[in-house]
């Protein structure tokens, strides 16, 4: 069996513990970690390359473990008597209520099975058409609803669709917020200290530059070298250039760089 | 098998087969006894159905035995087809109209791809309410279906023509704009995140 | 009305209602008569037919009757090809789900928080399946969506309120479940009608 199939067999890195502890018949409320975080990273270093985000949960928890490890070794204060329990300042603490809390929700999904499977034996009939019992005057199916409505569920659908189809897709900036920080402040040297948002925009029609352009103003905003007003929800926005130059340059540079 | 047991499984059996019923040969089949004794177990529970007064019948029509309303009961219907809580359209249906009014032609399996979910039920309400209709047939493996929207749905909303529906690709659009613009902000936000960190120090 | 044409009318009234089921109020309301003396036919109408060992059931379900087959005659139904087939939920999204009906209201952030992975693809299923919906934004910063279960997970599971969840007796916060609960429930308003049987008790 790969250690991949082994991998896909486990709801994350919290499953895997789980199965671990089991595995070894561990005591959950005193795991013992050094032999854990090995079996663990015995896992994880022979994971192939899985989807990058299940590599990352998985390497997260490698990391969480191996700190409580060497918290584990640091000297203890001495023991004034026996606890059943953690206590609080015991490194493994989190952890263990947190495997404690998954196993709970585990437990109970698998009662949810139990049901859905019982429930899978019982099913009813369609129901009769009871429009062909409705009175001669047959409401219309559509009554109450708008255009709009439509539109709307139509418009959701589909951001479920995209949401569900969506890959991380991330464009080669065609302009930087930077470059655009120093066309803005070109601008208001040759047009004057105030401005329509809608105006600089007008040939801005690309959706990135929009959005970098938007940016662009936040950042002037934040280095208080533009002020902002709008009177309305949605009215355009007017811009009120407070001086300081035509170019960034020194310190803030770096972090508009993008 | 007890009488009373192959009773009760047959009268579960008219119960779930709906309307199209099941011929004394099929429940006989599937129970592995003899059709006459199917057969007198028919007849019986025709006989307890009508003599304890139940609220459904069983007939026998073209070979075929059927668990159904009672004439009866017409009246009641009546009034639960036009109870304000019976909702005309389910979540569902608006859902797959929608899809249909925007994307027409469309095919079942290209709206259920949409939605992710089976919507056999939701296209035969929708049909059935004179919503959407039959338009052709795609020039696909095994010439699916292609339905769009009817009259009767450019009427309600007063619409000249499908044309007429307010632009989707804008919202198409609206929607993949802010999810760039997310993506984008997201990016926004680490970096203002070192801003911070460099203001702090 | 007599008391045993009033029962006939309500089977009947269920038998056509089929999967949709009805609540005690729609067939009150078709009756005219109180929603109480419903209940009260609708208990015994139960009884009797588990008593008779009729072919069907009534089950009460998310605050609806339903007339539905019998567990026990699975098999007839299998041979017959009249039992319909539903993929099942996969452990990811039985997890998640398990923490939204136990924890409602809840955000993603908090689901992942104790699944310790990724959530967005189970939640989506579980959207899409109508298990579970959006019922509200939280007071947090992002004001990210939260979930609670829909009328359609208590059918799902077969299940008359959400305080028949398993364990719920026995679950340490059942108390402010319930509360919540009914406040979820008071806010989705005809959606959930369980909240009349919550009020009567």
């Amino acid at each position: 069996m790969s250690i991949k199939y082994k991998l896909d067999a486990f709801e994350g890195p919290l499953d895997l513990l789980l199965h671990l502890i089991d595995k070894n018949e561990l005591d959950i409320y005193d795991i013992p970690i050094v032999q854990i975080t090995e079996q663990y990273l015995g896992y994880i270093r022979e994971m192939p390359q899985l989807e990058l985000e299940v590599t990352t949960e998985f390497l997260v928890m490698a990391a969480t473990l191996l700190s409580i490890k060497s918290k584990m070794l640091l000297p203890k204060p001495p023991v004034l008597e026996e606890m059943s329990d953690l206590p609080e300042e015991d490194p493994r603490f989190e952890l263990v209520q947190r495997l404690l809390e998954y196993r709970k929700f585990k437990d109970l999904a698998d009662r949810l099975k139990d049901r859905e499977l019982a429930r899978s034996l019982i099913f009813s009939r369609e129901p009769i058409d009871f429009n062909q019992y409705a009175p001669e005057q047959v409401e219309d199916p559509l009554k109450g609803l708008s255009l709009a409505d439509i539109m709307f569920t139509f418009q959701n659908v589909v951001k479920r669709t995209i949401v569900k189809n969506r890959v991380a897709k991330i464009q080669r900036d065609e302009r930087s917020v930077k470059d655009q920080i120093n066309k803005l402040l070109g601008y208001f040297q040759k047009e004057g200290d105030r401005m329509m948002f809608s105006a600089i925009l007008e040939d801005e029609c690309e959706r990135e530059n929009i959005v970098v352009t938007f940016l662009a103003i936040l950042e002037l905003m934040k280095m208080r070298r533009i002020t902002c007003f709008q009177h309305e929800l949605f009215e355009d926005i007017v811009i009120q250039y407070r001086g300081g130059g035509e170019t960034v340059d020194g310190i803030e540079s770096d972090e508009i760089n993008y | 098998m007890e009488s009373n047991q192959m009773k009760s499984i047959i009268e579960g059996l008219l119960f779930a087969s709906g309307d199209e019923g099941l011929e004394a040969k099929q429940i006989a089949e599937a129970l592995d006894v003899e059709r006459s004794e199917v057969v007198k177990h028919l007849r019986e529970l025709q006989q307890t159905y009508m003599v304890e007064q139940r609220g459904m019948q069983i007939v026998e029509w073209a070979g075929s035995f059927q668990m159904t309303t009672i004439p009866e009961h017409v009246s009641y219907f009546q009034k639960l087809a036009i109870s304000p809580t019976r909702a005309s359209l389910s979540q569902a249906a608006l859902e797959t109209l929608s899809i249909v009014a925007y994307r027409q032609p469309v095919t079942r399996a290209d709206i259920e791809e949409i939605r992710g979910v089976n919507v056999d039920r939701a296209v035969h309400t929708l049909v059935a309410k004179g919503l959407i209709q039959d338009i052709g047939r795609a020039d696909l493996i095994g010439r699916p279906i292609l339905y769009g929207t009817t009259k009767q749905f450019l009427d309600y909303f007063g619409l000249g023509s499908i044309r007429e529906l307010p632009d989707s690709s804008d919202w198409e659009d609206v929607v993949k704009l802010e999810q760039e613009t997310k993506l984008l902000f997201e990016r926004l936000d680490n970096r203002q995140l070192t801003i911070d960190d460099v203001n702090e120090k």
